[in-house]
């Protein structure tokens, strides 16, 4: 039996599979059906230092090869989370990436401020595809310079392994990486939503605008992870494509399949495949 | 909670666009409360996330429900014939609870019967349904109630009294005075402000059954929420703290 | 029966339905299924004022949703297009709007000048997503003031309306968008293709990188157009998720769908639709 | 040139993964000339682009194919039942052209046999097939060949010539001294080099059947290309140009 297990800045996580920011509740929400301490890390939804209402219906929207997504970043607040459902993943010995936004830079530096080191904490990763609202809405995630910016301060206040979650709303991924990783960010994970919107023809209006995702972003995120992945040495977490809302089963699926994989090839430890196709 | 692969046993037009389909399943949903329902994986790959469904009956490993075409899901589904495979996920959310010693008036327009169903089938003779349809063939729906007394309107003036659901009630409501009556009721927005109007002097009981879009259908999206009068956290998912919530908490 | 004709740059086109620039090779590939004339306007494909030989293969990919090009931009090159394939064109009175890009500003230059106005040449199509050699390999695209000044160069060398076509591996599409209005476009067209990577896990390499079209692109030239055609106030030509390889006659069923949509929304003319989803 | 929907008709293993599929279409493909091949819809809603096959037969409204399955559309192919409807797109591409008055060796290995049959039934017995196989079993693919006389070679040895088929025909090519022979080819890239190595002293003519992925199959997308010897435009369109082309065009 190979070895799914992979290290983490430092922290051990018995596979490399994790769900993507948003797509799994608080992790109690899964209880009834498998245990969250399956995956390698749990990865929360958006936190910030405030809870936030988010948007009014409707907020999401099916679309031929994914769907659309409008929850405006709905959280119950850092403090909250840590108060009332941290401790769930601490009794499941569960490690947590901590995903967290923030509306302005001090927003985000007081969500990372509050942010305690616990062993179970792997990491926080930023969610850069918000919307600055001091600088009329301009994404944080959208030009190097500010990215680089925004990373620099949040890495002064906090010793937690800081991630950046680009949005692939850019006009260079790679550039974005790396003034993330020049910035001081110790990992990275591409990509967030694509911005999209659907149209009702009869009624003449658009439905929904929102961000597109599902298996549509699979191909764009491979793209963004090959080529960051030979632009900064730090570790890249891929998300894209996978589709938990049409079968919730879809992550300890693809644990035990990763598991079968890695045996039919023949290859004692995941790691052994990290950078395969590069080049 | 289970996701549970099925085949289809039976999935048959009831009136209009109005059908019932009956799933064989490979386990049984086990326990369910009036009111849940499941997330159905529609046979067709071209419909990418599942759809919810009132559970309407379920008894060991058969499930029924009952529903209307309305769009691209809908449509797919009844075109699947008996023995397709499908998934179902359920049961999901929280039901209705009615409060001991109340007297049950059950509310449903149009589909939202299928919302309301197993608890009328629990609350047997019990209960009155007060059924709002646009026509007489509609009131078709309800034909597999035995023991519930129910009072009909029709928006055509077909069949029963000639109006809408709400206006209906408001006619009895002064026989339940003092018979500590609960409202249970499932059917489209507009008819639950109404019945928000009506009961608001009384302060009434009522749970209601709302409907939102819903993607995951278990609380990991926020997709599906609808909004409360709790101020500090107004955003309640449907899926997860509802369906049924209390009239009295919704922000209509 | 409602009317389908819209007038682009005063000229009349008999419906507002044309293929994707590339995807309907040099227009006559598809004579012996269907009359080319029965779209609005054909586009060509991408021309440039030397021919290009293009790519080694593989270039073309089939992905869940859509499928990856790399073609590269083979083509004969503008002078052999118009000697060679444009009769073709003036013998069926077909309208043209000629693609064409450059790896510099003065390819670009020396190919709108090279094209003389014609009465069926409706406008020049600029395809903004090419590279600029001199700059380091970064597109043309990207920056608006970069589409500002290429697209104000090219202006100034014809006198046929110049559509510039955006590509989505942007930052702000609307700001790209104003970018090209300000420096004299007359028309957009809205969107190239997404950039993406398809990895094959058995050999452990990237199969194919290239641009990701098809399905999936719909929603996300949706927003764009919708975005875009709230801030300039220009004709847009809304591209992405038409799949021609897939149905070869999907055009000329589009244009008869189109057609009896319009007769059973009771409307006499398409144009009365135009903008009928903002707001 | 049309595009057809037909019916499969029948669909079945001829040995290991290669299989023969026949298609009942509903107007005749017309005139084939034999190395042209058709841009199958693989009914499976999951495979986007259509796939080139060969025309192996055809005969009024009756297709027949043969395939090997290698990858996700083949695979999906093969579990398509008797009855499903698809699309067809064809007649496609460049034949082989044969000239008067030549000598044919037709050199075919493994599925290449799918690009030479409906050549080699139109030369009968004027023709040899050198079919090169890895072993006996996939011999069987040619059973349906009468007139022809057949040379084999397998890799493994288990029938005929022990090797690969390029080295068969160099025992061979002696004995077409002075009957103009010209040879037709279809096969692995890895044969068609060693061909040219073969024919390349006495430049004898030879036309190859080229393969590339596919995207349109008519020309439309430039994706199919092959390196061509012409400097002033090398890449041709296999599916256009070709994709026979003659062996002494290409730059191998
Ligand atoms: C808890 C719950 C229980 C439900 N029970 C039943 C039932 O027992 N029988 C039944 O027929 N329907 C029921 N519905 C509604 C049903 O889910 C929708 O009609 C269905 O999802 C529409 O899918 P579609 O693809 O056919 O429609 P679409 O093409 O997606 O949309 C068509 C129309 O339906 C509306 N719609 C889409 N999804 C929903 C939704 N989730 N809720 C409300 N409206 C929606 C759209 O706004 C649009 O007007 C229930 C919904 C919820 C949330
Ligand atoms: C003109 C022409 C005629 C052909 N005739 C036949 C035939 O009669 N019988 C037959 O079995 N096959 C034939 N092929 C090859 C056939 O088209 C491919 O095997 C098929 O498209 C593979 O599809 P897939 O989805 O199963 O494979 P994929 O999963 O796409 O790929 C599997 C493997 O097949 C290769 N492949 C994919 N597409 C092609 C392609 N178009 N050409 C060559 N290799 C490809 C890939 O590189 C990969 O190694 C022909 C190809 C061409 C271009
Ligand atoms: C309902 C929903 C909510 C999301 N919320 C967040 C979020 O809070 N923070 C974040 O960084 N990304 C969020 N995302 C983006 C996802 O984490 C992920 O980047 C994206 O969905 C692409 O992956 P997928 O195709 O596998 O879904 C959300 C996505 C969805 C669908
Ligand atoms: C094979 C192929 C070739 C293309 N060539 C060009 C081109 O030469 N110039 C250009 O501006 N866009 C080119 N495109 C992009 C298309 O014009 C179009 O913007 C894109 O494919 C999205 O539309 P679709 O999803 O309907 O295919 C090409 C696309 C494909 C698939
Ligand atoms: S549908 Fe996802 S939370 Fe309710
Ligand atoms: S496959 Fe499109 S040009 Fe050959």
């Amino acid at each position: 039996m190979g070895s799914l297990a992979v290290n983490l800045f430092g922290k051990k996580l018995k596979n490399p599979v994790m769900n993507a920011s948003g797509t799994l509740g608080y992790g109690v929400e899964v209880e009834p059906l498998w245990a969250v301490e399956t995956m390698g890390a749990y990865v929360t939804k958006g936190l910030s230092a405030a809870p936030h209402h988010g948007n009014p219906t409707p907020r999401v929207w099916e679309e031929r090869c994914g769907m659309l997504n409008s929850i405006g970043l709905q959280n119950v607040g850092v403090h909250r989370f840590f108060s009332h459902y941290f401790p769930f993943f601490v009794e499941r010995r569960c490690p947590v990436i901590v995903n967290f936004f923030g509306f302005s830079e001090e927003e985000y530096l007081s969500c990372a401020r509050s942010i305690e080191p616990h062993d179970l904490v792997v990491a926080l990763e930023m969610n850069l595809s918000c919307p600055n609202i001091k600088k009329g809405g301009i994404g944080f995630g959208k030009e190097a310079s500010t990215v680089h910016a925004i990373v620099r301060s949040v890495r002064e206040v906090t010793k937690i392994p800081l991630i950046a979650k680009l949005t692939p709303e850019v006009k260079n991924i790679v550039e974005i990486a790396r003034a993330a990783y020049e910035g001081g960010a110790d990992g990275l994970t591409l990509i967030n939503t694509m911005p999209a919107a659907v149209v009702d023809v009869k009624e003449r209006r658009v439905s929904l605008k929102g961000g597109f995702s599902g298996p549509l972003l699979k191909p764009v995120a491979l793209r963004a992870v090959h080529e960051c992945s030979q632009a900064v040495p730090i570790p890249i977490i891929g998300v894209g494509g996978t589709a938990t809302f049409v079968d919730p089963f879809a992550m300890p699926k693809i644990i035990a399949e990763l598991g079968s994989w890695l045996d039919a090839s023949g290859l004692a430890d995941i790691s052994a495949i990290v950078g395969a196709a590069h080049g | 909670m289970d996701d549970i692969p099925g085949k289809i046993t039976g999935n048959d037009c009831v009136t209009g666009a109005y059908r019932r389909l009956t799933v064989g399943l490979t386990r049984p949903l086990g326990r369910v409360s009036p009111g849940q329902f499941v997330m159905v994986k529609v046979p067709d790959r071209d419909i990418f996330l599942r759809r919810p469904f009132s559970i309407y009956d379920s008894r060991g490993r058969a499930l029924t429900i009952m529903y209307r075409v309305v769009g691209r899901g809908t449509d797919a589904l009844s075109a699947a014939v008996r023995g397709t495979p499908l998934m179902v996920l359920g049961p999901l959310g929280r039901g209705f609870t009615p409060g001991k010693g109340n007297t049950p008036i059950v509310v449903a327009g149009g589909i939202g019967y299928a919302g309301v169903r197993m608890l009328l089938k629990r609350l047997g003779d019990r209960a009155t349904l007060f059924f709002g349809v646009t026509g007489k063939d509609e009131l078709r729906l309800a034909d597999d109630l035995k023991d519930t007394r129910v009072l009909a309107s029709t928006m055509d003036g077909s069949s029963g009294f000639a109006g809408d659901v709400v206006s209906l009630l408001g006619r009895y409501l002064d026989d339940y005075r003092g018979k500590r009556p609960e409202v249970f009721a499932c059917g489209p927005s507009g008819m639950v402000k109404s019945l928000k109007a009506l009961l608001e002097p009384g302060r009434i009981p009522c749970q209601v059954s709302v409907e939102e879009r819903m993607a995951c259908g278990m609380g990991l999206c926020f997709g599906c929420v609808v909004a409360t009068r709790d101020e500090a956290n107004p955003y309640k998912r449907v899926c997860k703290e509802g369906p049924v919530f209390s009239l009295w908490d919704l922000s209509l």
